[in-house]
């Protein structure tokens, strides 16, 4: 036990640190303000990672801090602004729900750099990042059509908003593509994390005669009940295939290291800007894990197939025509949804059965 | 040696204000140790938890923002639980003020007028009511418990406002995404301190506090409330009229937490949102029983707990813990902050329990 | 058998799966609210016990003892609950509620190394012979241990709280424990014990979800579980058989409303998903009428402290 | 049964106990008492209220503790652990306030007041067998919130019956029942006493100890101040020991001219709202200005529902209760009050105050209708203060203060506060339940000299109790509920108690009624 005075001067050290951290520059601050848990082996752990990918690269150079579970809504905008306030440099805010927030910290500190994921708005100092999942998506989308023998394709979805509805056309686009009776169909579970009313979801699916369980949802839950049930799961964000060692089929892994690995060099640097970026699988930003060793090679090859042609541009996932669950056609052939259409996407295509809760 | 109760005769007036100094005294020393034990410099992070989230009037602000909406929920409740009525859905009440309020901001869109935050503050009320008169109505014409509807009418209210804001209510230019527009100008509250998010809000909790006050030493109403939770039949000697009084609880209740709803939608949101409060109403609970059921004591558990909030924070950006570690923290300080609170009413004995009933067996067989 | 048999049976085994570890923990809590004791803190509880489960049949790699671990750190932090509440004498609800903190964030401390892995979940024990027989066997006899040990803990307590000694001590108690202590009965004790029952039974409800309905740890896997199960509770009036009538009810409609999404119901997701909270409400409006029903079955010490004194 | 008579002729006693102390913070509620019991002996416990008879008792049932002192049992030196302990010894107790469960059966209730309970049907064979054998009817399954007071007692004492006991201790037991309840008591009591077992009877009442009792041991203010064989001694000198102070008794004087009729219940009926209340057949009764009117009867036979209605927690139709000839059945309390009624209920604790507020605040409870204490809404304390303050003085409530807890006060003075609180907002009509239940001989005859007073100023004063001694003492005109069927009423000086206890049973007397008695004579 040390002595308490050198403990009382300790303090009083760390204090004055902190009031001059605002202005030593001798190491760059990076926070990450997390919706999550880190622990959800989803969306916010693979952030995490990320930003331990920063701390590996940088060593001493960099130093980072997150909050995690910081709930959407009043909270978020006080612990940006404390995060800006206490001498950060570059924030990364990871939940469209802090886009606000998120906006109003930035015109109040304009010298700290902040990355919005999944958001539109942006300023000087704020900027915008997504991944283009939706291209993984429709790698894996391949793969379902020519695997599925029920023709059923399940889907377990949180919430009805454009990322998640892109995330089902751009499957039932490309299982279709492989397979005309492939149909995909979709049960919300109205949250993004309750493993057990995930399972319960996938478990609805298959008892409905879906044979391949797609989920954009948190938890692995899903993908568990697929390996005891014995059909195919996707593993989300991150690789699961811990939870399902035989049926994971593949997983489609959200990859920011390099993004925040560039940002934060940018901000060293000094040559940070403002920007939109959506990375897909080209960038790298979008990662297929390893394919089951127990999927038949034929389907792997028109898999990568479909993954190369993304990659190269000579594919588009949503390429016209693309026509809607009503028949109706949105664009023709020939053209494609530019990134407007795509972010604000409100309708199923052709092949997702029900209808899109509105 | 061990310790025993034993009932005071009084209660002491001194445990009143002594025993929650002492819970912060045990909760600072098992603070201490328990960091300690984790490897990380106590007292830096008792500092860290405590002190520095209101080291300058910036987070002071933040601590009163994040505090407001705890106590105005919190002296709500309190009338309720004084009056036995179990209302521990203010969750849902507050989100319906919100949606109330919320759809009033969004219907005036873009109006200037000065009515619109008056309109807002009533509608938010008058939601937040309706939300709370719902089990008034189920406890007192079918005598359903309220514990269980209030609770499951929360999970209500949250889907409720889930649905208008991935749906109706969306943001024609936010890309389908699931949130309203921002309120315009005129439905935001004031700011009252410059660069912060301190708003008028303050202002209206105070003078909440401040009529709940009088309104439960001064006047019939208030000392009806306290009768039928203290002795029902007593009440109805008086000619208080139970059901009357239930539904003047919850109403109050629904009332108040419906205000806050439409204050954090208004003030550090503005706007719809699928979750417009980080569990105020479950926090407000706690609030309510750590202040005693006594306006002022709710008002500085709010801050208490909002602290205690703000300090979990400060101690992730600050010291890198996990936020479980908040939520452990958090606990520690309640238990403490509750079980010294028998003080009031009895004193530790110590015993060499063994011995006495020696002695008394001595005697016994003498 | 038929598809509409074969997605019947497939539902009803995941409504079993739902509503198992929701009776579990009302269960338990029923128990503990029959001596007059209010646990606020089941979801708390649940978590502690989800972790502890996890990390037991992890460790040693046996699920049983896993469930045991769960069982008993429930325990556990319903001991915290009573030295709080009937030791210290403290308010009930607000200390549930700080239980259900305190687990929220001491689970997720304890579960930081278990993130990412998965253990074995408790493999079902079909009863020989009777397993076979078409639907019903699979309905009724091809479960794990726990699915048979919720029904067998109806029935059990049933018979305990109405037909044995023990049991009408416990309502002895939670409706008068003036009397109850006037007749020479331990009411702190009997607390204490019913108590502990109740963390136990929250301990095991937890287990299920980090052993079997999900076999893994995330932080707050419960997701509001334990607020239902202490909902069921008043639902079913205190009285076992009711409270399983409420768990599988409220499993049901949850599960139903997947399927009615599934089969392309086109109503919004979230006036489905409201529709389980609901069903309770309505359900216990028709039952609370009888107020002299309810009277003889409520504990009437519900919520209070009590102090044994001359 | 036991066959003590060797004990006897040894001198063992079956109980002794000798210098018992036991001190409660602030009180010492038993100071070196003694105490012996031979075997089969009827054995009375006397004293007033506060003098420490129950803390004694609870001491030998094993609820309290002993600071000090021995308890020899047949011989032995026993330090009773529990109640069940004292079960196993052989003591069995008939409390003063039930310790039933009342969610549960008469059957369940036994069962739980017994150390080892036979299995439930042949225990309700035990129940049954003992019932009749005593004459105590009981119908093991009802559950108890719907049984009378009397049959609550009546569970007690089965109850401990079905132990076999040596010794019986008994808490008041006649205070519930009828006089011809009590001497049917008093017949199994002495059966028991017969067959070998000892009782401890407890009780204030003089002459049933004189009738009924072997010997007696006295105390006052936790002090054994002396024994004696009550058949050798007069009430008053038993009192006088007891007691230890004069007071005035209250005098009832002449029937007053009688004034009109201020309070008239007119043929009123009602149904019991619970299954097993007692349902209102037909109730007619006038109360004149300036008389007390006393209702005799037997707990549970429609008291409780009657005084509801009386006071307007329950509601009945417009016209079947007239305040000065005003329809007000219809009308809470509130408005009742405005007319001029005011209400003590029988249950001082939790109905006539609170008890964990002041006398102040308890002032307000009920007199915030008929007194200044509010000024728009608002509480006028100070009006409040002097208010209470008055109560305090006039009626000698004894307290600490002002601001004391309703609770903290013993029971004669928080009456006193209560009763005394009414009949300070001047009330028209006054209806007290039970004026002196549980009250020491001091406050009783305050209270007696109160309320007579109030009916002399010219109200109307109803008083319905189950002590009938009290009515025979304080009453101008009686009557008695049975069943939930009101007598005539008689004038006082016309009936004897043995009449009225016929009346109690629902038997009707064979004599003209008088309506309403000297009055009517007054008036021509």
């Amino acid at each position: 036990m040390k002595h308490p005075f050198k403990k009382i001067v300790g303090i009083a050290a760390t204090v004055a640190g902190l009031a001059i951290a605002g202005q030593s520059m001798a190491e760059t601050k990076v926070g990450f303000v997390y919706v999550g848990p880190v622990g959800d082996h989803g969306w916010t752990y693979r952030h995490d990672i990320g930003r331990q990918a920063i701390e590996d690269k940088f060593g001493d150079q960099v130093k980072t801090t997150y909050v995690e579970s910081v709930k959407e809504g009043p909270d978020a905008e006080r612990v940006v602004r404390k995060m800006a306030a206490s001498g950060h440099d570059l924030i990364f805010t990871t939940s469209f729900g802090f886009m606000n927030p998120t906006l109003k910290v930035a015109k109040k500190f304009p010298k700290v750099k902040f990355e919005h994921a999944t958001g539109y708005k942006r300023v000087k100092n704020m900027s915008t990042f997504a991944g283009r999942f939706y291209e993984g998506r429709y790698v894996v989308g391949t793969a379902a059509g020519h695997m599925t023998k029920s023709n059923i394709i399940g889907y377990v979805a949180s919430f009805p908003i454009p990322e998640v509805v892109r995330g089902i056309n751009a499957v039932a686009r490309s299982a279709r593509a492989v397979n005309p009776d492939a149909t995909v169909k979709v049960v919300w579970v109205n949250s993004w994390y309750d493993p057990g009313k995930e399972a319960d979801a996938a478990k609805t699916l298959i008892d409905q005669g879906a044979d391949i369980i797609l989920q954009h949802t948190d938890s692995p839950a899903p993908l568990q009940v697929a390996e005891q049930r014995g059909v195919w799961g996707v593993g989300q964000a991150s690789d699961m295939s811990s939870y399902a060692p035989n049926n994971q089929l593949t997983a489609i892994i959200d990859n920011w290291d390099q993004y925040y690995i560039e940002r934060t060099q940018a901000v060293i640097d000094g040559n940070w800007k403002s920007g939109d970026t959506w990375g897909g699988i080209k960038s790298g930003m979008v990662e297929m894990a390893p394919w089951n060793d127990a999927v038949p090679a034929d389907v792997v090859a028109a898999a990568e197939k479909v993954q190369k042609a993304i990659v190269d541009g000579s594919l588009h996932p949503f390429q016209g025509p693309v026509i809607n669950q009503n028949g109706e056609q949105v664009i023709p052939a020939g053209e494609v949804l530019d990134d407007g259409a795509l972010s604000g996407m409100n309708y199923y295509v052709q092949g997702v059965e029900g209808s899109l809760p509105k | 040696m061990s310790f025993s109760l034993v009932a005071r005769p009084q209660p002491s007036k001194l445990m009143v204000y002594l025993s929650p100094l002492l819970a912060l005294i045990l909760t600072l020393f098992s603070g201490f140790l328990m960091f300690s034990l984790m490897g990380i410099d106590g007292l830096d992070a008792l500092y860290a938890f405590f002190i520095l989230p209101i080291s300058d009037s910036y987070g002071f602000s933040e601590l009163l923002v994040k505090a407001i909406p705890l106590i105005l929920i919190g002296v709500g409740l309190s009338i309720g639980f004084k009056a036995n009525v179990w209302n521990i859905g203010a969750e849902g009440q507050l989100v319906m003020g919100a949606v109330a309020a919320g759809g009033v901001a969004l219907f005036a869109y873009e109006s200037e007028s000065i009515w619109v935050l008056p309109a807002m503050m009533i509608a938010g009320i008058l939601g937040g009511m309706a939300w709370g008169a719902v089990p008034a109505w189920l406890k007192t014409r079918f005598n359903a418990n309220e514990i269980l509807t209030s609770l499951m009418l929360t999970y209500v209210a949250g889907l409720f406002l889930s649905f208008l804001v991935h749906g109706p209510w969306r943001d024609p230019e936010g890309f389908n995404f699931p949130e309203s527009r921002l309120f315009s100008e005129s439905a935001l509250l004031p700011i009252i301190l410059e660069d912060t998010r301190l708003h008028i809000g303050m202002i209206i909790a105070l003078l909440v506090v401040a009529t709940i006050w009088i309104l439960l030493s001064k006047t019939l109403i208030g000392f009806q409330v306290k009768v039928v939770g203290s002795a029902p039949r007593a009440a109805r000697f008086a000619g208080f009229k139970e059901k009357g009084l239930i539904w003047f609880s919850l109403l109050l209740g629904g009332g108040l937490a419906g205000l806050a709803g439409m204050i954090e939608v208004s003030g550090p949101i503005g706007q719809l949102v699928p979750q417009v409060s980080p569990g105020y109403g479950f926090t407000a609970i706690i609030v309510a029983f750590v202040g005693r059921l006594h306006p002022l004591g709710v008002t500085i558990a709010g801050l208490l707990l909002a602290l205690s909030y703000l300090g979990g924070e400060t101690l992730q950006i600050e010291m890198g813990l996990p936020q479980a570690v908040t939520g452990v923290f958090q606990g520690m300080l309640l238990f403490f902050l509750l079980a010294c609170d028998v003080l009031i009413k009895f004193r530790i004995n110590m015993t060499q329990k063994a011995s006495k009933t020696e002695s008394v067996k001595q005697e016994a067989s003498a | 058998m038929s598809d509409s048999m074969t997605i019947l049976l497939a539902a009803s085994l995941t409504i079993i799966g739902a509503a198992t570890p929701l009776l579990f923990a009302a269960l338990g809590e029923l128990i503990t609210e029959r001596s007059g004791v209010l646990n606020l803190g089941v979801e708390g509880m649940m978590l502690i016990g989800a972790v502890s489960a996890f990390a037991g049949a992890l460790i040693t790699g046996n699920t049983y003892i896993g469930v045991l671990c769960g069982a008993f750190a429930g325990m556990l932090m319903a001991l915290l609950h009573g030295y709080l509440t009937l030791t210290l004498m403290t308010n009930q609800v607000a200390t549930g509620l700080s239980i259900t903190i305190f687990g929220v964030g001491l689970s997720a401390l304890i579960g930081l190394e278990f993130v990412g892995v998965t253990v074995e979940p408790l493999s079902n024990l079909p009863v020989p012979l009777l397993s076979e027989i078409p639907f019903f066997g699979t309905l009724l006899f091809d479960h794990n241990l726990l699915v048979y040990l919720s029904v067998a803990l109806v029935f059990g307590l049933s018979f305990f709280i109405f037909k044995t000694r023990g049991g009408l001590i416990l309502r002895a108690v939670g409706d008068s424990p003036e009397s109850s202590h006037a007749l020479g009965y331990p009411v702190i004790k009997i607390r204490y014990m019913a108590l502990m029952f109740g963390g136990l039974m929250a301990g095991l409800g937890g287990a299920y979800l980090s052993l079997i309905y999900t076999p893994m740890w995330s932080e707050n896997m419960t997701a509001g579980r334990g607020w239902v199960a202490l909902a069921l509770v008043v639902f079913a009036t205190w009285k076992p058989w009711r409270v399983l009538l409420g768990a599988y009810m409220f499993g049901g409609v949850t599960i139903l409303q997947l399927h009615g999404q599934g089969f392309g119901l086109d109503i919004p997701s979230q006036f489905l998903s409201m529709l389980p909270y609901l069903a309770t409400i309505l359900v216990l409006v028709l039952i609370s009428r009888d107020r002299l029903k309810l009277r003889e079955n409520s504990p009437a010490s519900l919520g209070r402290t009590f102090r044994p004194t001359a | 049964m036991k066959n003590n008579f060797d004990d006897q002729e040894i001198g063992q006693p079956r109980l002794l106990l000798q210098s018992v102390t036991k001190e409660f913070p602030g009180c010492l509620a038993n100071d070196s008492v003694d105490l012996r019991i031979e075997p089969g002996e009827i054995h009375a416990l006397l004293g007033e209220n506060g003098a420490g008879k129950s803390t004694l008792v609870k001491m030998i049932y094993g609820i309290l503790k002993p600071d000090s002192g021995t308890m020899i049992w047949e011989g032995n030196k026993v330090q009773v652990a529990n109640p069940a302990h004292a079960r196993d010894l052989g003591i069995g107790m008939v409390f003063q306030h039930f310790s039933l469960f009342e969610a549960l059966t008469v059957k369940e209730n036994i069962a739980l007041g017994m150390t080892n309970p036979p299995a439930m049907d042949q225990l309700e064979q035990q129940i049954l067998e003992v019932e009749t054998r005593y004459g105590l009817p009981l119908d093991p399954n009802r559950a108890v919130h719907s049984l009378s007071v009397g049959e609550k007692q009546r569970i007690e004492i089965v109850r401990c019956l079905l132990q076999d006991p040596s010794l019986l201790i008994m808490d008041e037991p006649t205070s519930v029942l009828t006089p011809q309840e009590a001497e049917t008591l008093f017949v199994t009591l002495r059966q028991l006493s017969e067959e070998g077992c000892s009782i401890l009877y407890i009780s204030h009442k003089l002459d049933e100890v004189r009738q009924l009792c072997q010997s007696a041991t006295i105390l006052r203010h936790g002090c054994n101040v002396g024994n004696c064989i009550p058949a050798n001694e007069t009430p008053a000198s038993m009192a006088a020991l007891m007691i230890g102070e004069e007071f005035e008794v209250a005098q009832r004087g002449e029937h007053p001219e009688a004034g009109p009729v201020t309070l008239e219940i007119r043929s009123l009926s009602r149904k019991s709202e619970q299954s097993f209340g007692i349902d209102l057949h037909d109730i007619n009764l006038e109360v004149h200005s300036g008389e007390l009117m006393g209702i005799a009867g037997v707990a549970g036979n429609g008291q409780a529902e009657l005084l509801e209605l009386l006071s307007g927690e329950v509601l009945s139709a417009a016209d079947e209760i007239l305040i000065g000839g005003e329809s007000i059945g219809h009308r809470g309390s509130t408005k009742r009050r405005q007319q001029g009624l005011c209400f003590v209920p029988e249950e001082r604790l939790g109905h006539g105050s609170v008890p964990d507020m002041s006398l102040n605040d308890n002032s307000l409870l009920s007199g915030f209708v008929s007194q200044p204490f509010l000024n728009k809404g608002f509480i006028a304390t100070e009006t409040v203060r002097k208010f209470t303050r008055q109560v305090i003085d006039l009626f000698d409530v004894r307290c600490p203060g002002q601001d004391a807890l309703a609770g903290s006060l013993s029971g004669g003075n928080l009456q006193k506060f209560i009763v005394g609180r009414e009949i300070l907002q001047q009330p028209k009509v006054l209806v007290v339940a039970q004026p002196t239940w549980g009250v020491d001989a001091g406050a009783a005859a305050l209270i007696h000299r109160a309320l007579l007073q109030l009916a002399a100023e010219g109200a109307a004063v109803l008083v319905v109790s189950q002590d009938l001694d009290e009515l025979l003492t304080i009453s101008h005109r009686i009557a008695a509920i049975c069943g939930g069927s009101m007598s005539e009423s008689y004038d006082i000086n016309e009936v004897s108690a043995e009449d009225v206890g016929l009346l109690m049973t629902g038997v009707s007397l064979d004599k003209s009624s008088t309506k309403p008695g000297p009055a009517q004579g007054a008036l021509q």
